[in-house]
């Protein structure tokens, strides 16, 4: 990865008749970098893609490739390629000619082809298989010959629409760390869509997060994890409790806020706009909680309630607490490794949080 | 029906050896019947251009007045005297010179008479076939002391006649059973008689026929017992071994109907080449082969010496001058009878 | 224009053109002239080209073309209800209780791939006097005579008719038997239906639609059909098609025959719109 | 899974519901060898005469070859037009769709005596004589809605971004049609095309108005129904015929369900 821009996007728009599907899109991308677009379906994340793959128009901003205005140029002629989530595969010709499809509109000679299809099903360690009809391939084997296809074209940029979502579990994730693998040794910019979480963040360098047409905040995964900068996007990543808030004092950085249920603690805030006597909406992920039956010690804020409900997911306990002063029951995360804790439902119980774990989610009356 | 066969099979041998004949041959267009393409029919015109004609077909005479109606072109066209007045009337056809016919005084002069051969004094057509239409019943079920047209309507054979699916020829039926003057022109008296006559036997018809085989076949079964048809039947039902003939007492009641080939306006082709075909179709050879391999009966009247004798026998065209005495011939029917007949006979056939 | 083409509705609209403009053109042609016909006169052999309404004075004041109009509607009416309840079992059967779908399809379908005169002239040779049927019922000896009242009336003609829309009727109801989801079936059983409750409750108002598809398909086309009454309708077998070939043809009166044509196509989509009304109506009324 | 058949009676409906179907359409062939001109029980003796009489007309082969014209060029227009039209409806949302589907399918509908008719009358006031470029018109007209409807289901089944993956891997719209959507709906074009074909080819109330001095085979046979003579040659034709159409129908069979498999 360097630092010079293949992708800029500035402003991009897209309406379907009176529905808004893409609104003020702007982006930057690296070279060399991997890219998740990452929200709920029909957020207008694939529509982005697709826009920048040629096979939709934009009807404002511009989108430039390589530093190349696109906006005449169609998907046929663009610098990138695209892996389906059909895959898309042929079903007329072999895997050969699936991979050799592009390389024949190049006026490449036969052994030049004969030798990329080679090395790019070697890539995705499906050499041998070039004869077998595209009906005799597995969903893992047919999304390696969608890859190969693509890459065959050294694209600058390879557009990848849900690439995993037609897999099973487990080879889901074996592709993930093998195609991660794949983009690093390339050195391809990679830019895909997806609705799963884990995806994006097992595999991005930086994830976009949408929400109904809006790319709502972009950054490393670790960031988005950690200061998710909405509600939305904090639902979006990981479990959340919301909680109420309000601000009880003035000054930079750090201030201090009456949690609902929890009470006075002192948090990050965003010094700018936080006054005195702002309604807060912060977050708590689950597993930053602490839980007891009696009440933990060295915590910044504590709350007393009852189990309302367990749920059991084998690494780790859910605990659903139900707190005078709070509207939802907070959720509480505890790993399974030593079985020391053991509540059950109507247990009183002790919760615990640190100032550190209070996630600021802005303003509350903008936020529902 | 074995003649039929053979004659078939030696014309389509006969065919397929010509196919390679001038194609001057073929430029002449005849709108026909189909089996009307027999090349015994025409041997002279074979023989002097190296081929056949061409031919397109029609499956009936309104049909073929429809399309030409509608511009269809062709040199010569084969229909029979009753259309022609129509055609006539819409321009189609050409007078023809009879100077011009090498056989026309051959022709029987009974034939060339004819209203629709001749109309107004010109001739519009070159009488080819004729034949009868008759009354066919099954000899093992109908004495023939008890035959007659009349008979038809007896409640004792319903559903067990058969009547053709034409107008003009079931109101020629009627005509003969009720004893109308002239079937050309009927009185309204004599066309209502007609129409009643005709609407009595319609409680017994079994079918009307449409094609002639039909009549044949129920004929064949004893499904019907007698009906109103050619003269072919008639021979197909000899040559089937069925105890069947035409009643052919011109007391009784008989038709005859002649057909011929006409000069179409549209034609394309040269007077000498229309005209060849004319001779050659007419010609006593033509007459002969057509009288002993069809059955049918020719207008060349030499045909009648020259044919095998006892063929004409079986035939029943022996005596061929009485036989024209009494018959009653197709006609032209004016045009306002024609119309109210086509009209009726829908109502007749519907029940009404 | 070339901006129009780029859009999803300037494309469709240029692809669906040829064939809806064919389509379109030799639908609207011909309608125009037969209504134009509807309005001249037949004098003879020429056209009078007044305009008149004598010819449909004359259509609606004859009781003649009533009662053609009257029989066909009823002919085709018993012969879209005789093919739709004898293929309705069929198309069943291939949805619910086979597994070789495509065998049955096609061996349903292979008889009609012979020319259509044939098929009309050998229900001929079954019917007929000394046909199939009668030479089979008199060897083993059933009958003494021939029965005739197989042959050339309005019981053959449907019978012809309905064999030959067979694949028409079964085609559509089995894509619309083939449509229903069966949970909803197990669902119905679930709810306490008996069998037969359950087909009359659920799986007969779901294949309305197919059912509808079938008749029109068969209905409209049997109205308009000539060739079979006159080949096996005998004396009482005549349709209103009929009356209208001898209009265009023998009669030569082509105005009356566009008139004809006309009111017979009015009566048809008359009859039609009310059979899907009616039948709409009912399968809603199916609790 | 197995379904357990529960009604046999509904088996045995449908064999002899079979046997309905299939009663009349084996006769043909039967009588086809009869040594006999009248059809009708007993049946005399075994012969390939008329099969072997079939050879030499050259009027019934004339009308045969005219058929065919017909209905090649009827299945390829057809179909052609079909294609486009069943693309547009299945891929595109545009004003008028459901107008234009309606229409198309309405040929299926208008009795054909209508039709014909007034399709005549509309040919010649354009000039247009009887012959078969008129029959073809006409046939067109009436196989559009079958090639539709099959063009349709194959496109139903066709996933769409097979075209984008091909273009997007360098293809022009051309070139993504013809390496990508022809190959892929093949077995529809076939379908189509066979159907079409038979549609035309058992073609006869249009082909009776609109034929000219070139009748089709529907329109012979039907001038050959009317002489009892030449009616076992017409039985002998018509099991070939079936044979024919049989072997094509197969065929097509074949191409419609290798294009499920691989979709």
């Amino acid at each position: 990865m360097n630092d010079q821009n293949i992708i800029e996007i500035s402003k991009v728009e897209k309406r379907f008749g009176t529905f808004t599907a893409v609104s003020d899109f702007s982006l930057d991308l690296k070279e060399g970098e991997f890219f998740s677009l990452l929200g709920p379906s029909g957020c207008g994340k694939t529509t982005a893609l697709r826009m920048i793959a040629g096979f939709q128009d934009h009807d404002a901003g511009t989108i430039c490739i390589g530093g190349q205005e696109m906006a005449d140029i169609p998907a046929n002629k663009r610098p990138t390629n695209m892996v389906f989530q059909s895959y898309a595969i042929f079903p007329h010709l072999n895997v050969g000619d699936n991979v050799a499809f592009g390389l024949r509109k190049l006026g490449l000679s036969r052994a030049e082809i004969k030798t990329r299809v080679a090395d790019a099903l070697d890539m995705v360690e499906l050499g041998g298989l070039q004869s077998r009809k595209a009906d005799e391939l597995s969903g893992g084997q047919r999304q390696r010959v969608a890859l190969a296809r693509a890459l065959v074209m050294r694209p600058k940029v390879l557009l990848l629409d849900e690439p995993l979502s037609a897999l099973d579990k487990n080879l889901r994730e074996t592709m993930q760390l093998e195609m991660r693998r794949l983009q690093q040794r390339l050195g391809i910019t990679f830019v895909m869509v997806t609705h799963d979480q884990y995806e994006a963040m097992t595999m991005s360098d930086r994830i976009g997060v949408m929400f109904a047409g809006k790319l709502e905040q972009v950054d490393k995964p670790e960031v988005i994890y950690a200061r998710p900068c909405n509600r939305q996007v904090a639902s979006f990543i990981g479990g959340m409790n919301f909680l109420n808030a309000r601000m009880t004092g003035d000054g930079g950085g750090r201030m201090d806020v009456d949690v609902q249920g929890f009470g006075a603690l002192t948090i990050d805030v965003n010094p700018n706009v936080r006054i005195h006597g702002t309604d807060l909406l912060v977050g708590i992920r689950p597993e930053q909680l602490e839980i007891g039956a009696d009440r933990p010690e060295g915590y910044d804020g504590y709350l007393q309630g009852t189990v309302s409900d367990v749920a059991f997911y084998g690494e780790s306990v859910h605990y659903y607490v139900q707190a005078p002063g709070t509207d939802d029951p907070i959720a509480v995360a505890v790993p399974n490794y030593f079985h020391t804790v053991d509540h059950k439902r109507g247990d009183t119980v002790w919760l615990g949080v640190q100032n550190a774990s209070i996630i600021d989610l802005g303003a509350r009356e903008s936020q529902k | 029906m074995k003649n039929i066969t053979t004659a078939l099979l030696t014309a389509t041998a006969l065919t397929a050896a010509a196919s390679t004949a001038q194609a001057d041959a073929a430029a002449l267009s005849i709108f026909d019947w189909s089996g009307y393409e027999d090349q015994g029919f025409y041997g002279d015109y074979v023989a002097k251009h190296g081929g056949a004609p061409s031919y397109t077909y029609f499956g009936s005479v309104e049909e073929a007045f429809t399309k030409l109606q509608s511009g269809f072109a062709a040199d010569l066209a084969h229909p029979c005297t009753d259309a022609l007045r129509k055609w006539v009337a819409a321009d189609l056809i050409k007078p023809i010179d009879t100077t011009k016919l090498s056989n026309w005084d051959k022709l029987l002069p009974q034939i060339k008479d004819v209203d629709g051969v001749t109309i107004d004094g010109q001739t519009y057509m070159v009488p080819f076939e004729w034949g009868n239409t008759g009354l066919i019943y099954r000899t093992d079920m109908i004495a023939d002391d008890k035959i007659s047209i009349q008979a038809m309507a007896s409640p004792e054979y319903q559903g067990k006649i058969a009547v053709p699916d034409a107008a003009s020829s079931a109101y020629a039926l009627a005509a003969l059973a009720t004893g109308a003057s002239s079937y050309t022109d009927m009185s309204d008296a004599e066309f209502q008689a007609a129409s009643d006559f005709l609407r009595a036997i319609h409680q017994n018809v079994r079918f009307y026929w449409s094609d002639a085989g039909q009549l044949d076949q129920a004929l064949a079964s004893g499904e019907v017992v007698m009906g109103w048809g050619w003269n072919q039947s008639e021979l197909n039902l000899i040559w089937n071994e069925t105890p069947a003939k035409m009643m052919r007492d011109v007391d009784k009641g008989i038709a005859t109907w002649v057909c011929g080939y006409v000069h179409l306006k549209s034609a394309t082709q040269s007077d000498e080449q229309v005209y060849d075909m004319l001779n050659a179709l007419s010609a006593e050879a033509s007459g002969k082969y057509i009288i002993e391999s069809w059955g049918y009966a020719h207008s060349n009247a030499d045909a009648f010496k020259s044919a095998d004798q006892s063929l004409i026998e079986t035939y029943g065209f022996a005596d061929v001058d009485s036989f024209f005495d009494g018959s009653l011939f197709f006609d032209a029917v004016t045009p306002e009878l024609e119309v109210r007949m086509l009209k009726e006979f829908e109502r007749i056939k519907a029940g009404f | 224009m070339a901006g129009f083409l780029k859009t999803e509705a300037g494309k469709g609209l240029a692809l669906s053109a040829p064939a809806s403009l064919y389509v379109g053109l030799l639908v609207a042609g011909p309608l125009g002239i037969l209504v134009a016909y509807s309005f001249w006169t037949q004098t003879y052999v020429d056209i009078d080209k007044t305009l008149t309404w004598a010819n449909y004075i004359e259509a609606a004041s004859d009781p003649l073309v009533r009662h053609l109009m009257l029989r066909s509607i009823a002919i085709a009416g018993a012969v879209t209800l005789a093919t739709v309840a004898l293929a309705y079992p069929i198309a069943y059967f291939i949805a619910f209780r086979t597994q070789k779908k495509t065998l049955w399809l096609l061996l349903i379908t292979i008889p009609f791939w012979s020319s259509y005169l044939l098929r009309v002239f050998s229900w001929k040779l079954i019917l007929g006097f000394n046909g199939v049927m009668n030479s089979a019922l008199l060897t083993t000896g059933v009958i003494d005579e021939p029965l005739t009242f197989l042959l050339y009336n309005e019981f053959a003609v449907v019978l012809t008719l309905a064999h030959a829309w067979a694949p028409f009727a079964i085609l559509p109801i089995y894509v619309s038997l083939q449509k229903v989801d069966r949970a909803l079936l197990e669902a119905a059983t679930d709810l306490g239906c008996s069998k037969l409750e359950r087909f009359l409750r659920v799986t007969l108002p779901l294949t309305i639609p197919g059912i509808i598809a079938a008749s029109l398909i068969i209905f409209i086309p049997t109205v308009g059909d000539y060739v079979t009454p006159s080949l096996v309708g005998g004396s009482q077998g005549k349709m209103i098609a009929n009356l209208i070939q001898v209009q265009f043809g023998p009669a030569n009166n082509w105005p009356l025959g566009a008139t004809l044509s006309l009111v017979a196509m009015a009566s048809v989509g008359f009859v039609a719109i009310l059979f899907v009304v009616t039948t709409t109506a009912l399968g809603r009324r199916i609790r | 899974m197995k379904i357990v058949t529960r009604f046999p009676w509904l088996l045995v409906y449908a064999i002899a519901y079979l046997i309905f179907l299939y009663a009349p359409v084996l006769l043909l062939p039967l009588f086809s060898f009869n040594d006999g001109t009248i059809v009708a029980f007993p049946m005399k003796g075994f012969t390939l005469k008329w099969y072997a009489g079939l050879s030499g007309q050259e009027t019934l082969l004339q009308a045969m070859v005219n058929s065919l014209i017909v209905g090649l060029v009827t299945a390829t227009v057809a179909t052609s037009l079909g294609l486009f039209a069943a693309r547009a409806y299945v891929r595109y949302q545009f004003k008028g769709r459901e107008v234009s589907e309606g229409l198309v399918m309405l040929p299926l509908v208008i009795p054909g005596i209508i039709v014909a008719s007034s399709m005549l009358v509309l040919f010649l006031s354009m000039g247009l004589k009887p012959s078969l470029t008129t029959v073809i018109l006409g046939h067109v007209f009436l196989a559009l809605p079958f090639a539709v409807s099959i063009m349709k289901s194959a496109f139903d089944d066709f996933d769409q971004s097979l075209e984008e993956a091909a273009f997007d891997l360098g293809e022009s719209v051309i070139g993504t049609f013809r390496r990508v959507t022809l190959p892929i709906v093949a077995p529809g074009i076939i379908a189509s095309l066979l159907v079409t074909f038979t549609v035309s080819f058992d073609e006869f109330v249009l082909a009776f108005f609109l034929s000219g001095n070139q009748p089709t085979l529907p329109v012979y046979i039907w001038s050959q129904i009317r002489f009892p003579a030449k009616l076992p040659n017409t039985l002998a034709l018509g099991s070939l015929l079936l044979l024919a159409s049989v072997v094509l129908l197969l065929t097509a069979e074949y191409f419609r369900r290798r294009s499920t498999k691989s979709a």
